[in-house]
């Protein structure tokens, strides 16, 4: 560690930071919304941030690949007019977990494959990322270690460890050092809290076990051998299809493309927003053929596309071990 | 290009869905732009009688004078749009199926009860044919928009087959089982963007049920958070009583 | 929230007019579209455009004609959606909106050379007329061809005016069945399967292509192999729920492979092992 | 001059409801003279039986759409008076807020939509469109805004999602209040502007002595969610006491039941609120009805309209000063509920009977609900103030016809439907809820 890249913010100064930050910039961060739920929203002072938090209904995903964002804006009226646009806003994302990081660099190998999606690039130009360590497991559902995603592994522009008085914070690019340089509240590293950031490390990894008595290399292989297995159908059985285990999953990003006229019929816009391959239309073709018509074939296939499908193209599971999936629906791979 | 001509009628309900349409306020300028709006008794004194493109119907059919009048507007117009959930499934009105008519019909109007004849409620469909469906009670003015349009240009509108809570996670509103009341979202078509549960109130299944719902699991998340079915069914019959043919 | 225009996004249109149009049944209708600026489409057999119908939708259709007619394009498209609903009240003049093309066409690369079996079933033919006219153009570049149609009932052959031309070709062999037939039907009738063991061909230089509905696949494949033409020859081109045509998206996925970027046209001997793929 | 006249207006338009006039002369004698209410019963009070009493604002809210704010509060008093439940004073300071909003969202609707037409000459607010735009815009514009802010609060106007017993689901956040604010001060202007419009217009002239009633109390505010019952034969009682108030009778003609206290009939709605307690309007309202030329008592029914105005000039001041008082002292969310249908029985229950007596845009609306130990409703009843007006508006039509007797068919046609009219009647909601009580016997 070299100790340039570490610097401290003192605790009395969380306050002060995070409302220096939300000036430079929209800052959002984890809110609890009471009954152990939090969500990323706008905030503009210390308090409103909840440091501890288990993970938020939905993943930060959710400012890099917006619900909902206009693709194209038409007119046609006179003659076909269409302008392709992309909708951003610059935002500071705080608090975020390993996992959630994890997550978005599932997506962002995504978008970057040619054909590159340059709405999602330009958006994430726009995003500067803080994260926060987990110095202890969040819940019961977690298994972050299995996929190597409790630990920082890059990903983020700042990185905040938890450290009791004080956080310990790695700088980790330009835009960070940025941040450091307009918040005035940081002051270098010493030595004793380096040490004490390496012992917390080494601590995490008597915390931190491989959840699933499994190797995860050994983790494609096992699902080739499972295609046929019969554990589908029984979660097809329980699952009701109502499609939140892949909105709050980190890396899915399945979108449908939708128009949208207005009222007086001349112009309108051309949108995308998020999609689920757990819901019946997705893969039914124009004729009504779907291709997967049972629950258990599409519930394989998240757990496919989480486990399998995409390791020999991104090389990486895109499953982040946040346990979100778990949390809203009780079928689980255990 | 000639404005289609369009027609809001209503039968047995509380009027609130014209209310909404009334609620779009300046955008009711953009609509009268492309529209021709013939015949809204609720604002309009002018009458139409002859065909139009669109009707657009509010209320159950509750009586035959209603189901005849049903009959006559279907054979006028080339769509029909039911809006509103005692148009789509009965509603809140369906409450009386589960009576006997005589009964509740003395208690309402004592011994004159006879002067105001009824029948068990129906929703539109089940008198006549329906195009569009707007559910919901009262109607999500969005979805209004969208049916509307998707009528004027001829192409189908898919209601929502998911459950609320699609929508609902979508908000990041807390889950109602979480708070520890129970809550209709997991049976309850989506496509009001669980717009009761956003304001920290339950569903009450007023857009009906989704059309394949997995009943097994269901009763395994009733069963997760202690909920008792007779409990859920009580709370079907307020707008979903009309699902149960006799 | 700020606003930009992003020109080299991928959901850009290209603009279009239709030139022609020709209800070919009571269920397809083919449109001639010529590029705004004449520019032309540059698609290769096989490929698909997504077809814009503003404030509709889009809609992934295969181009059915072939690269060597230059300043136009056509697309043949059944009304079953409401995209294609919407197109078929389009008529000459209408203004269309065009991305693409996209996805992998068949390659002819591989194909020169060798002897073609091409199997169409039903709409099958729309993406398959691409390569047959464009083969046609190129004639000297391919041995034998071969062409076997199967289609419901008579009413819905589509391009049977092109088809009788071929018919009367002599350097191609061409054969049609139906399902289901009047008696004045001259020709076969039977499941497509049925015309296989009829066509006499040299395994080991032949390349069958196939397209058609998704049970008649794996019956047609099972007649080929038996036929002893090797898996590595054998190509189809499958149809997937579009929305983007760029792999991102997710409606199209066949386990491993978008059906938008690594197909629709895929080499048998790839995809045998995918058991969502037929 | 002798003449045989019927008129028959089927479906009167521009009202909620279906009703219809019926008019017969037979030689220059008004032989018969009455409003039928032909719409189809929908028998509420039948099915709000054996439903738990949590659910009874939700339903009774679908008795009306343009009052269902106005159902839910008088549903929600019914329901805590029988439960002995107490609201906290945040809660009655927002739910005077959401009555305020129902208000204002249906006097601009029903001054605008539905009578200014006929004050212009137009047939409908359609063809105004090109006449009148600016004004049209207004309308919808004052409309949507209020609808604005009551969304905010309530989560829709229509069928209010917020408001339950005991208090509300979610409250207003600062950003929320501040909206409002913005909101409400922004229609100052057109207020005025409606205000300007209103004053050009040449309101009928006919005056006919009625009992006026509406809710009285002894406090400073102008008494819309709670008080005593009170009329201007100086008669005064407790909400308990509200069938003795209303006295209703059956008229065959009419699926609506008739009321009467002192009179042959009674009014009810914003002109005998604005008889009844004048001295307690805002002062700007006060102004405004200064300008309009309204003083009370003013016994014009046709200017039930311009007392709409004044309360709206009222509500909007009200609605403004709650707010501010609101951001001064900021909102408590410990008080935000989840209740559901009080599965968990967080609200105890008991047995019992309540009664809510709520002054809604068109008068005092009753509702009364006798419930078991369980919370379980074994007994409702209903009363609404356009019931409660019919029988006024019938003997208003009784006095009008002779008076314009030599005036044309259509001219007394449209005389009489803008009568009807004025009193803003919702026929919807007044057929729902008819039920005979049985108090003498």
């Amino acid at each position: 560690m070299s100790s340039s890249q570490y610097v401290i913010l003192r605790k009395d100064n969380f306050d002060g930071f995070i409302s220096r930050l939300s000036k430079l910039q929209k800052l959002v961060a984890p809110v609890s919304k009471g009954h152990n739920n939090f969500s990323f929203e706008e905030v503009t002072s210390g308090e409103e941030v909840a440091v501890r938090y288990i993970p938020t209904i939905l993943p930060p995903k959710k400012y890099l690949m917006p619900q909902r964002e206009t693709l194209l804006e038409f007119n046609v009226s006179k003659g076909l007019e269409s302008t392709p646009v992309v909708e951003h806003e610059k935002t500071t994302i705080f608090g975020v977990h390993t996992c959630d990081i994890a997550g978005i660099q599932c997506l962002n190998m995504v978008f970057s494959t040619r054909p590159r999606d340059f709405n999602y690039l330009t958006r994430k130009g726009a995003t500067t990322i803080i994260g926060l360590e987990c110095n202890d497991y969040c819940d019961e559902y977690a298994s972050c270690a299995l996929v190597n995603a409790n630990l920082p592994n890059g990903g983020y522009d700042l990185f905040f460890t938890d450290m009791g008085e004080y956080f310990i914070v790695h700088v980790n690019t330009q835009a960070g050092e940025d941040i450091i340089e307009a918040a005035k509240f940081f002051e270098e590293a010493g030595d004793d809290q380096l040490k004490a950031l390496a012992s917390l490390r080494e601590k995490k990894r008597e915390i931190f076990k491989n959840e699933v008595p499994i190797d995860p290399r050994k983790i494609p292989e096992l699902f080739d051998k499972s295609f046929d297995s019969k554990v589908w159908e029984e979660l097809g059985e329980r699952c009701i299809a109502c499609g939140n285990c892949t909105n709050v999953c980190p890396t899915c990003y399945c979108f449908d493309v939708k128009d949208e006229m207005n009222l007086e019929l001349k112009g309108g816009r051309r949108y995308r927003v998020w999609d689920s391959c757990q819901v019946e239309p997705f893969a039914t073709v124009a004729g009504n053929h779907n291709f997967r018509k049972e629950r258990a074939e599409r519930q394989k296939h998240r757990y496919f596309r989480k486990f399998r499908y995409h390791v020999d193209k991104y090389h990486r599971l895109f499953c982040t071990g946040c346990g979100a999936g778990g949390a809203a629906e009780p079928a689980w791979l255990g | 290009m000639k404005k289609p001509k369009v027609a809001f009628f209503d039968f047995t309900c509380c009027e609130g869905c014209q209310l909404q349409v009334a609620n779009l306020g300046e955008e009711l300028l953009d609509l009268l732009g492309v529209i021709d709006v013939v015949e809204f008794r609720e604002v309009m004194s002018e009458k139409w009688e002859g065909d139009f493109d669109v009707a657009i119907v509010e209320g159950s059919i509750t009586d035959a004078h209603g189901a005849e009048r049903i009959k006559k507007i279907r054979e006028r117009c080339k769509v029909l749009i039911a809006y509103g959930s005692c148009a789509t499934i009965g509603g809140v009105n369906g409450m009386k199926n589960g009576f006997d008519l005589g009964e509740i019909g003395k208690y309402v109007y004592g011994s004159s009860y006879h002067f105001f004849p009824t029948e068990e409620t129906r929703p539109v469909h089940d008198v006549v044919k329906v195009d569009y469906f707007v559910n919901g009670c009262p109607i999500y003015l969005p979805e209004f928009k969208e049916v509307l349009k998707a009528a004027l240009q001829g192409i189908p509108y898919h209601v929502p087959d998911y459950a609320v809570c699609v929508e609902c996670r979508l908000n990041e509103n807390v889950c109602m089982y979480e708070k520890g009341v129970s809550c209709l979202g997991p049976v309850t078509r989506g496509g009001c963007n669980s717009w009761c549960v956003n304001n920290g109130n339950i569903c009450y299944g007023c857009r009906g049920m989704v059309s394949n719902p997995n009943q097994k699991g269901m009763k395994d998340v009733l069963t997760r958070y202690n909920v008792p079915l007779d409990q859920i069914m009580n709370k079907m019959g307020m707008y979903n009583r009309c699902r149960e043919k006799k | 929230m700020e606003k930009t225009v992003i020109n080299d996004s991928n959901y850009r249109i290209r603009k279009g007019k239709v030139i022609r149009t020709r209800q070919m049944t009571p269920h397809e209708k083919l449109f001639e579209i010529a590029l705004d600026g004449g520019r032309s489409l540059d698609h290769e057999p096989g490929q698909f455009v997504m077809v814009s119908m503003f404030g509709v939708g889009e809609a992934p259709i295969s181009v059915c004609s072939s690269p060597t007619n230059r300043g136009y394009f056509e697309l043949c498209v059944r009304a079953v959606g409401r995209v294609t609903g919407t197109m078929h009240r389009l008529e000459a003049g209408d203004e269309i909106g065009i991305r693409g093309p996209f996805g992998k066409g068949f390659p002819i690369r591989v194909l020169e050379g060798n002897d073609l079996l091409i199997v169409a079933g039903g709409l099958g033919i729309v993406p398959l007329r691409s390569l047959i006219n464009f083969v046609f153009d190129n004639r000297r570049d391919f041995g034998k061809v071969h062409t076997l149609l199967g289609c419901k009932t008579e009413g819905d052959i589509l391009f049977g005016d092109e088809l009788e031309r071929w018919m009367k070709r002599i350097d191609v062999h061409y054969e049609c069945t139906l399902d289901k037939a009047a008696p004045e039907w001259a020709g076969h009738v039977g499941l497509i399967t049925t015309l296989l063991p009829g066509v006499h061909l040299e395994p080991e230089r032949t390349f069958a292509i196939v397209v058609g509905p998704p049970i008649m696949f794996r019956f047609v494949i099972k007649e080929l192999l038996a036929k002893k033409i090797p898996e590595s020859q054998i190509l189809v081109s499958l149809e997937r729920h579009m929305k983007c045509g760029m792999g991102k998206c997710g409606h199209c996925q066949i386990q491993d492979y978008y059906c938008c970027t690594d197909g629709p046209v895929f080499n048998y001997s790839d995809i045998k092992h995918i058991k969502e793929a037929m | 001059m002798h003449k045989d006249m019927s008129i028959n207006v089927e479906y009167l338009t521009r009202v909620e409801g279906h009703g219809n006039i019926v008019v017969n002369v037979r030689e220059g004698r008004l032989e018969e003279c009455r409003l039928d209410i032909i719409e189809s019963p929908r028998f509420f009070e039948g099915m709000l039986r054996g439903r738990p009493v949590f659910e009874a604002p939700h339903i009774s809210s679908r008795i009306c759409g343009i009052c269902s704010c106005g159902h839910t509060l008088a549903s929600i008093q019914a329901a805590e008076d029988a439960l002995g439940v107490t609201p906290t004073e945040q809660t009655i300071k927002l739910r005077r807020l959401m009555l305020n909003y129902e208000i204002l969202d249906s006097h601009i609707l029903h001054i605008y939509i539905l009578a200014v037409p006929d004050l212009a000459g137009a047939k409908s607010v359609i063809p105004m469109i090109e006449t009148h735009n600016k004004a049209v815009r207004r309308a919808l514009r004052m409309k949507k805004e209020v609808n604005n802010a009551c969304d905010i609060l309530t989560g829709r106007h229509v069928h209010p999602i917020t408001a339950i017993i005991g208090g509300f689901t979610k409250l207003p956040r600062t950003g929320d209040l501040k909206t409002m604010h913005n909101l409400l001060t922004g229609l100052r202007g057109d207020t005025e502007a409606t205000l300007e419009l209103v004053s050009t217009f040449n309101f009928p002239v006919f005056e006919r002595e009625t009992e006026y009633v509406s809710l009285v109390s002894d406090g400073p505010d102008y008494p819309l969610l709670s008080g005593d019952l009170g009329s201007s034969e100086g008669i005064r009682m407790n909400k308990k006491d509200y069938r003795s108030m209303t006295n209703e009778f059956i008229v065959p003609h009419s699926s609506a039941k008739h009321t009467k206290l002192s009179r042959d009939a009674y009014a009810v709605g914003a002109l005998s609120r604005f008889n009844m307690n004048y001295d307690k309007l805002h002062p700007l309202a006060k102004k405004t009805a200064e300008r309009l030329g309204i003083r009370p008592r003013c016994t014009n029914p046709y200017l039930n309209t311009v007392a709409q105005l004044v309360e709206w000039a009222h509500c909007l001041e009200e609605s403004i000063s709650i707010i501010e008082e609101l951001m001064r002292s900021g909102v408590d969310y410990s008080q935000e509920l989840v209740v559901g249908v009080n599965e968990q029985k967080k609200i105890p229950v008991r047995k019992g009977s309540g009664v809510g007596a709520v002054e809604v845009p068109r008068g005092t609306l009753y509702h009364n609900y006798d419930i078991d130990e369980n919370g379980v409703i074994v007994d409702a009843n209903c009363i609404i103030p356009t019931n409660q007006n019919l029988h006024n508006i019938e003997h208003d039509m009784e006095k009008l016809v002779p008076e314009i007797m030599d005036k044309s068919q259509d001219e007394i046609t449209l005389a009489l439907e803008m009568l009807v009219r004025a009193y803003d009647p919702c026929i919807s909601c007044s057929t729902h809820i008819l039920k005979v009580s049985f108090v003498n016997s």
